[in-house]
């Protein structure tokens, strides 16, 4: 039987996705019977150029994971891109931009500035910057070029599937890999969403729901929530109702609000946005004073409705 | 966009005389048309809503098998159904119709006919955008419920329930009190003409309790209304039947015997009755009433006299241990008319109302000259009971008075106490009447005239003015006022003092509205579809308003208001079946968590969560395609059918493309 | 001269690319070890709900989420000026635990383990967790497997999530754990501290008594003096979630020892134009550029630091341990860089050991996990050991509680000095007459990994991909060898 | 004249005050510039904060929602839900530094034609001199 060519790569991520392939452990040791990994980086000792010596389309499947920050994540995934059958981004930042997608609130500039000059630890009386090319004494040193708009991986290169999630959760992983590597079932349309709902996360959520209707924000630091209701109800902002279920909703299991991390519905053309408008027509509010109050009392929109899909959301970034 | 294959769109401009061609270039506008993708053909013509323009357009749809059609002509609002129905007539569906407005919003306000051309043909694109991803659609058809419910058994209740009855549909009558009749009940006679009151009401009641397509419902209150126009479900609950109608022969002999007595509110507690009791002469039905408030005998039974009585005595029709009743009506269509109170008179403490026994109510003084009233017509001081010479009519008592009391008039005081006083001036000749008033308003038929006969009664005194005190100095009531057109303070030593305080929205008004969601105006009375073209109709469908709980009124406008409101019901009851605008929102069920975010957001009630599937449904029949649900819907589950996200982003390309 | 690039070092979590620049005659003239990424949370955390900061941060690394989590956790405490009560401070410390369990088997058995199990000059196919696999048994390394999950099934039952808990609120904990759940918490620990010891038998079997790595432990390639960092209790014993950080000497004598939130006028960090990380120094020594001993400013802060600058396990196994290592290295300081895998497996005994003490705390299923704060937010420093060193989280807020300003100074960055230095030594030590092979490159990267450097967590950056690829360049620049692993 | 920059601006009118408003001044034949071109919904609560973004995002300069004054809706109070709607986006708008002048709400009755031209009138001028919004480009921009 030939054996099925896997690829794992990262980007601009955290390597929480790479446990999470690794969490499907006793069953990473059985794939490796149906599979051939043939690269993965953070686990294994193949390089760089072995992957740029593979014939194109030689891997039948890579998993990327990671936003896309610098030159060198745009040049890995394009380089991944042109040798696989198919490419699959693989977590949150490669979906949707991720944690580090929040950059696109702030500028190159400024994260510069706030990184060797201003951050009180740092003594740096020449006011140094790191440079993508740097005559050392020795030769020439070369480090990639920071970008100042982190990107989704499908804002790079073509992408076949997604799988949402930060990371995404151990069952839908293991479902989600088994898919391929067994082929029992036909791989579904270009584009699907892998390892999720097509429901938000508010249909497989456990708590109780009363009256949908939002008198003021409580702040998560500010209260003790009923595990047993809904958080929206008791003020507290989840991102439940416009974020794919899937995860199994763990985090309100801790009885800590979504955060939205499983990425926008099918049908919403940006998560954040949906949220906005689903949370505020529920204000408890008739009056434009009352309304504006409660407004008010959501202090960081962009980080709680963006939290995870900055690059994938319609404005991308702030002006600046 | 979407996967349906592409439409043949025929785009149809129209010149509009001068009105259009004067300041577009229509030529530019077809030839740019013409270049949009999945148009068929741009023809331009003077006037498209003529018979020509419009078989201009019948024509084309055939010969070229076109599958849309924009037309470019003046707004919406005024010809769109007129093209939709030619676009109909032709077999295609009337859907597949869009307008592009470039007359009120494109050649009226601009006078650069450049940017009037750009911005027409940018409205053109628009329309083709959104034609192309219309569906086809049919008018949802639900079935109606031919039966009416009518809230408030007062005239206007009445007049209503009659017309409908008379037509041949069920009718229920929903009545709180003991009796239907109302505040008509109460007055002793009627203006202009002076009937009794009573003699042209009493038959109405006789003919409501009579009639086989009637069912009356007294004692009752709405609890719950479910449901949508055509088919409400309403529950209504009713006291237990103390005294069994059927059986009670009205002997009294229950009445006799019971040890409570209260203040009489037919008699607006200028008299006392029993705690079972008849309301009055005429009171339909003909029963007596046990009024379990002030009952003794009731939980735990403890006095039971009365039953003792009807047993020794009567029908033996009194069961104390009766339960209330619940009743489940189905209705088409719902008339409230649940009238009015009168302003609390108490409130106006500079008229001493309250504090001093002679200074009453013009409702209370109705009574008095009532034959079956507590003084079987005669007019007497509450006080001392004697004869009042000098007697005070204060109009507009608290009404007009924006900041402190009514800001509104009730347009029917100033013939009621010109009735009254000429009462008055008969029932004491010798007598002085004087009424204070801020202008006469005596609009209606046969109104003027009557106003001018009572002020040509002699010992009766208009003054123009408003009355600054009423206050009592040795037994005396002084009132103090000015003659505007005098100019000089007035004081008055009164026997007697009668306010015309204003008419309110009677207490239940507001919980049925709010049960009917049906929207009440600033003060509280019933709001209309339309203050012009649709008065006898709330804005929320299949509920009729009648009588002084829409506004102020007199008994002609009420009565034909009820009969309005009657054949507007009719109407709706005329056809098994009624049809809807099937532009209402839709939910596609995989999509939908349930989340519920939309269920509150619809006034209609139209969005609710299935008990099996769990997620969302809307019911076409209340949706009135809004769309907020739409908006606020986090999973996109919910879509406006003809207006969904895709379209109007189409439409927003087409303008910032261009 | 002649320059070698190994790009990237693999089999860490996170990105580094070195440099070697060899002389004419083949030697090194010089190791440049870059850090090519950097991610700006420090700055797109302004503008954010300070509370959520324990899930913000815990994104700069999906290694070690946990430390970042609870050190931002902790820093909460510190902005609100409020005190958990004692079931939460447990909660997290068991949390906290696990997460070392799970986090140092994943390095000695996937990251590290291939250089001591499978070897160094092993074909790369095999050197890789598989290869480990293969080489203890399948049992074993199902059991590697189970272990490491049930660390981390711990993890999810306090934390919420397995990767990435969102248990951490200021004044304690979001959720309480059942009786039932502690009953699983504490057989969970009970094996795992099994586990731990079998592992450092298997560390003595595979390395301890091979000859020629524990020469390369003693080797002097390996050496590297400096001073060492880390944080102890009151009895100066090794404590990974709370307690006063400690500095000693490269003669082990203490040279600091201070509470966190005075950590500003200790360390300092350096800024090269040549690497996006920067290098953290001692303030009150200096910068003196990449050399070590006692003059210059350069600290380690490992799990051999933490055992250098303490004076023993809170746990009696671990303590044997401990005391163990100091007698066969010959006594304390110790300065191999290799035997940082000795001393994390003996951390490994004693997270799992205090695992099992916590689980068995009666108070640790008390249902009073949060106080909830009443002080206006304002400034606060949390800090813990991170497996890869001391991590100290520093916020500043505004009134509203909307982060104003955000300094961090992680685990991984404290030894980027050290690193390059080992790496400098290691390279002058395997690299002679511009000898190279893939074996000897794997040396180089085995001093590297020593530290287990997450440079996820360094830049605050999320890790890249670079293929090792040699090329011996003559001084006009053209390329005389190319050489790559076999 | 051909130098002054032409803002494009969506108009979100509702059917039954602001656009028959917009009718109304028409009929009235109030001039006002073109640079609005209107799209007419049921009712200003049909306006997703999403589809004004969106809107900017594919290149208008400006976005008009219009509807029934409060208290006027023809849906009883689906204004009072686009108010609720727009004073969160307008917060949300302010951090992406999209200027408050862009994106504004309006009550206009369908009796106030003369309103109309007249926010119309100054949307117009005030996006005029904030200048094109050039989201699409912006974002290259700062790639």
């Amino acid at each position: 039987m030939i054996k099925q060519k896997l690829a794992f790569n990262w980007a601009s991520s955290c390597g929480g996705c790479e446990i999470a392939i690794f969490e499907l452990g006793t069953k990473l040791v059985e794939l490796t019977n149906k599979v051939e990994i043939i690269f993965w980086p953070a686990i294994m000792d193949y390089k760089y150029q072995d992957l740029e010596e593979m014939p194109d389309r030689s891997i039948d499947v890579a998993f990327m994971n990671g936003a896309i920050q610098n030159s060198e994540n745009e040049h890995m995934a394009k380089l991944l891109r042109a040798k696989s059958k198919i490419l699959v981004a693989f977590g949150s930042c490669a979906y949707t931009g991720g944690i580090p997608a929040l950059a696109n609130t702030t500028t190159r500039d400024e994260i510069f500035t706030n990184s060797y000059k201003d951050t009180p630890t740092t003594v740096n009386p020449e006011k140094t910057l790191p440079q993508t090319k740097f005559q050392a004494k020795e030769g020439e040193l070369s480090i990639p070029e920071f970008y100042n708009t982190v990107k989704s991986l499908d804002q790079v290169v073509d992408v076949d599937y997604y799988v949402p999630g930060c990371p995404p959760v151990g069952e839908q992983v293991t479902k989600v890999i088994t898919q391929f590597v067994d082929g029992l079932s036909p791989l579904p349309p270009k584009g699907s969403i892998l390892g999720a709902s097509d429901r938000s996360l508010c249909y497989e959520c456990k708590r109780v729901r009363d009256e949908r209707k939002i008198g003021r924000i409580v702040r998560t630091y500010q209260t003790i929530p009923d595990p047993q209701k809904c958080l929206l109800e008791q003020g507290i902002i989840c991102m439940g109702p416009a974020t794919r279920g899937g995860c199994g909703s763990v985090c309100l299991d801790a009885n800590m609000p979504c955060r939205g991390c499983y990425g926008p519905l099918p049908k919403a053309i940006d998560q954040g946005g949906k949220m906005l408008s689903a949370l505020s027509s529920i204000f408890d509010a008739q009056t434009e004073e009352d309304v504006q109050k409660i407004a008010d009392s959501v202090v960081d929109p962009i980080g709680t409705f963006y939290r995870f899909s900055m690059s994938r959301s319609l404005m991308r970034r702030t002006k600046k | 966009m979407s996967t349906m294959p592409q439409k043949r769109v025929g785009v149809f401009i129209c010149h509009c005389g001068l009105n259009i061609a004067g300041t577009v270039n229509i030529n530019e506008v077809v030839e740019r048309a013409k270049k949009q993708a999945g148009v068929v053909l741009a023809v331009d013509h003077k006037y498209l809503c003529s018979e020509p323009g419009q078989a201009l357009i019948k024509d084309t749809i055939k010969q070229q098998h076109l599958d849309a059609v924009v037309v470019a002509a003046c707004s919406p609002a005024m010809h769109e159904s007129t093209f939709k129905n030619v676009v109909q007539s032709t077999g295609l569906n009337r859907y597949n119709c869009e307008i592009a407005n470039i007359r009120e919003q494109g050649s009226w306000v601009h006078d650069d006919r450049e940017r009037a051309t750009a911005k027409s043909h940018v409205a053109v694109r628009q329309a083709i955008e959104k034609v192309k991803l219309n569906e086809a659609l049919q008018p949802i058809t639900v079935p109606v419920t031919r039966r009416v419910l009518v809230v408030g058994g007062g005239i206007a209740g009445i007049r209503a329930a009659l017309d409908v009855a008379n037509a041949g549909y069920e009718v229920y009558l929903v009545e709180k009190s003991g009796t239907i009749g109302g505040r008509m009940a109460q007055l002793s006679e009627t203006f202009p003409t002076l009937d009794c009151s009573t003699c042209i009401l009493g038959p109405l009641m006789v003919e409501v309790y009579r009639h086989p397509n009637i069912k009356l419902l007294r004692l009752s209150k709405v609890e719950e209304v479910k449901g949508y126009i055509g088919n409400f479900k309403v529950t209504v609950r009713q006291e237990p039947p103390y005294v069994d109608v059927a059986k009670c022969n009205a002997c009294g002999e229950c009445a006799k015997v019971c040890p409570a007595e209260v203040p009489n509110e037919f008699d607006m507690g200028l008299t006392w009755r029993k705690a079972i009791y008849t309301p009055f002469a005429q009171a339909v039905p003909p029963a007596y009433v046990l009024d379990s408030k002030n009952c003794l005998g009731l939980l735990p039974q403890a006095c039971g006299e009365c039953k003792r009585a009807c047993d020794k005595y009567g029908t033996s029709c009194i069961n104390l241990d009766a339960w209330p009743q619940v009743h489940e009506l189905e209705v088409g269509a719902i008339i409230a008319a649940t009238g009015y109170e009168l302003y609390d008179a108490a409130k106006l403490t500079e008229y001493g109302y309250g504090t001093h026994p002679d200074v009453m109510t013009s409702l209370e003084f109705e009574r008095m000259l009532s034959a079956s009233g507590p003084t079987s017509g005669e007019i007497r001081c509450p006080s001392d009971g004697r004869i009042p010479r000098e007697i005070v009519f204060i109009q507009c008592a608290g009404q007009r008075e924006p900041e402190t009391a009514l800001p509104y008039c009730s347009k029917i005081c100033c013939m009621y106490t010109a009735r009254h006083a000429m009462m008055f001036h008969h029932k004491v000749p010798d007598g002085q009447a004087y009424v204070f008033y801020m202008d006469i308003r005596a609009g209606g038929k046969g109104y003027e005239e009557f106003v001018k006969r009572c002020q040509e009664e002699k010992g009766l005194l208009y003054l123009r003015g408003r009355v600054a005190k009423v206050y009592e100095e040795n037994g005396k009531l002084i009132v103090k006022g000015v003659d505007t057109l005098s100019g000089k303070t007035v004081e008055i030593n009164a026997d007697l003092v009668i306010l015309a305080v204003g008419m309110v929205p009677s207490a239940e008004s507001h919980d049925l509205a709010s049960k009917l969601k049906a929207s009440l105006d600033a003060y509280g009375f019933f709001a209309e579809a339309h203050p012009k073209l649709r008065p006898l109709e709330s804005p929320t469908a299949g509920i009729y308003i009648a009588g002084a709980g829409h506004a102020p009124k007199d008994i002609p406008d009420t009565v034909a208001q009820a009969s309005g409101a009657a054949s507007k019901a009719l109407d709706l009851l005329s056809s098994p079946t009624l049809e809807r605008e099937p532009t209402v929102a839709k939910v596609t069920g995989e999509l939908c968590s349930g989340c519920g975010i939309c269920i509150p957001i619809c006034p209609y009630t139209a969005l609710t969560l299935s008990s099996t599937t769990k997620v969302a449904e809307v019911s076409a029949a209340l949706c009135e395609g809004c769309g907020t649900c739409v908006a606020s819907c986090p999973s996109g589950a919910l879509t406006l059918r003809n207006l969904t996200d895709e379209q109007i982003l189409a439409m927003v390309e087409a303008i910032v493309a261009s | 001269m002649k320059t070698i690039t190994i790009n990237p070092v693999t089999r860490l979590e996170g990105h580094g690319k070195i440099s070697i620049f060899l002389n004419n005659e083949g030697n090194v003239e010089n190791a440049y070890f870059q850090v090519p990424e950097l991610r700006g949370f420090e700055k797109f955390c302004e503008g954010r709900l300070i509370e959520e900061m324990p899930d913000i941060t815990s994104r700069i690394c999906g290694v070690c989420p946990e430390a970042h989590h609870i050190a931002s956790t902790k820093a909460l405490d510190a902005v609100f000026h409020v005190d958990p009560p004692p079931a939460a401070k447990k909660l997290r410390e068991l949390l906290y635990s696990a997460f070392f369990v799970a986090d140092h088997i994943t390095h000695f058995y996937v990251l590290a383990g291939p250089d001591f199990v499978v070897g160094p000059d092993s074909p790369k196919s095999e050197r890789n967790v598989l290869g480990v696999i293969a080489k203890v048994g399948l049992d074993v390394g199902a059991s590697v497997i189970t272990h490491r999950s049930d660390a981390l099934q711990v993890i999810a039952t306090i934390g919420g999530k397995r990767i990435h808990p969102s248990c951490g609120v200021p004044g304690g904990v979001s959720k309480a754990i059942t009786e039932e759940e502690r009953t699983k918490i504490e057989t969970i620990a009970q094996s795992e501290v099994e586990f731990a010891r079998s592992t450092l038998r298997l560390f003595e079997e595979v390395v301890l008594k091979n000859e020629s790595y524990t020469n390369l432990i003693r080797s002097d390639a390996y050496q590297s003096k400096t001073y060492y960092m880390g944080t102890v209790d009151d009895q100066n014993r090794v404590n990974f979630y709370d307690g006063k950080i400690r500095v000693v000497d490269p003669e082990g004598k203490e040279f600091a020892k201070f509470a966190a939130t005075d950590y500003q006028q200790h360390i300092s960090e350096h800024v090269e134009p040549w690497t996006y990380l920067k290098f953290p120094y001692l303030t009150k020594i200096g910068w003196k550029g990449l050399v070590g001993g006692k003059g210059s400013g350069i600290y380690k802060a490992t799990p051999l630091a933490r055992l250098n600058v303490a004076e023993g396990m809170a746990t009696p196994s671990a303590q044997a341990e401990y005391k163990r290592m100091y007698e066969t290295l010959g006594g304390k300081p110790v300065h191999s860089t290799l035997a940082t895998h000795w001393a994390r497996l003996i951390e490994l005994l004693y997270a799992s050991e205090r695992m099992l003490e916590l689980s068995k705390d009666p108070e640790i299923t008390n249902t009073n996990i949060r106080t909830i704060p009443t002080h206006t937010p304002d400034e606060g420093v949390g800090a813990v050991e991170a497996p890869r060193g001391t991590l100290i989280h520093h916020y500043k807020t505004d009134q509203a509680g909307i982060v104003k300003a955000v300094n961090l100074i992680v685990a991984t960055t404290n030894n980027h000095a050290a690193i390059s230095m080992s790496i400098k030594r290691a390279a002058e030590g395997v690299i002679k007459k511009g000898e190279v092979s893939d074996g000897i490159l794997n040396m180089v990267e085995m001093a590297f990994r020593a530290y287990d450097p997450c440079y996820a967590c360094a830049t605050h950056t999320l890790p890249g991909q670079m293929p090792l690829n040699v090329e011996i360049r003559a001084k006009n620049g053209a390329i005389i060898r190319n050489l790559r692993r076999p | 004249m051909a130098t002054t920059f032409e803002p494009k601006i969506v108009g979100f009118l509702c059917r039954w005050c602001s656009y028959a408003g917009a009718d109304l001044a028409g009929t009235n034949r109030m001039k006002y510039p073109s640079n609005v071109s209107s799209i007419r919904v049921n009712c200003s609560g049909r306006i997703d904060p999403v589809l004004v973004m969106k809107a900017l995002a594919l290149g208008a300069d400006g976005v008009l929602i219009a509807g029934c004054h409060p208290g006027d809706c023809h849906y009883t109070n689906g204004n009072i839900k686009t108010l609720r709607r727009f004073k969160l986006l307008q917060k949300m708008l302010d951090q992406f530094g999209i200027e408050r002048e862009r994106v504004r709400l309006e009550w206009i009755s369908a009796a106030e034609g003369e309103r109309y031209a007249q926010v119309v009138r100054s949307m117009t001028e005030q996006v005029r001199s904030l200048g094109p919004l050039n989201w699409k480009r912006e974002l290259e921009a700062t790639a």
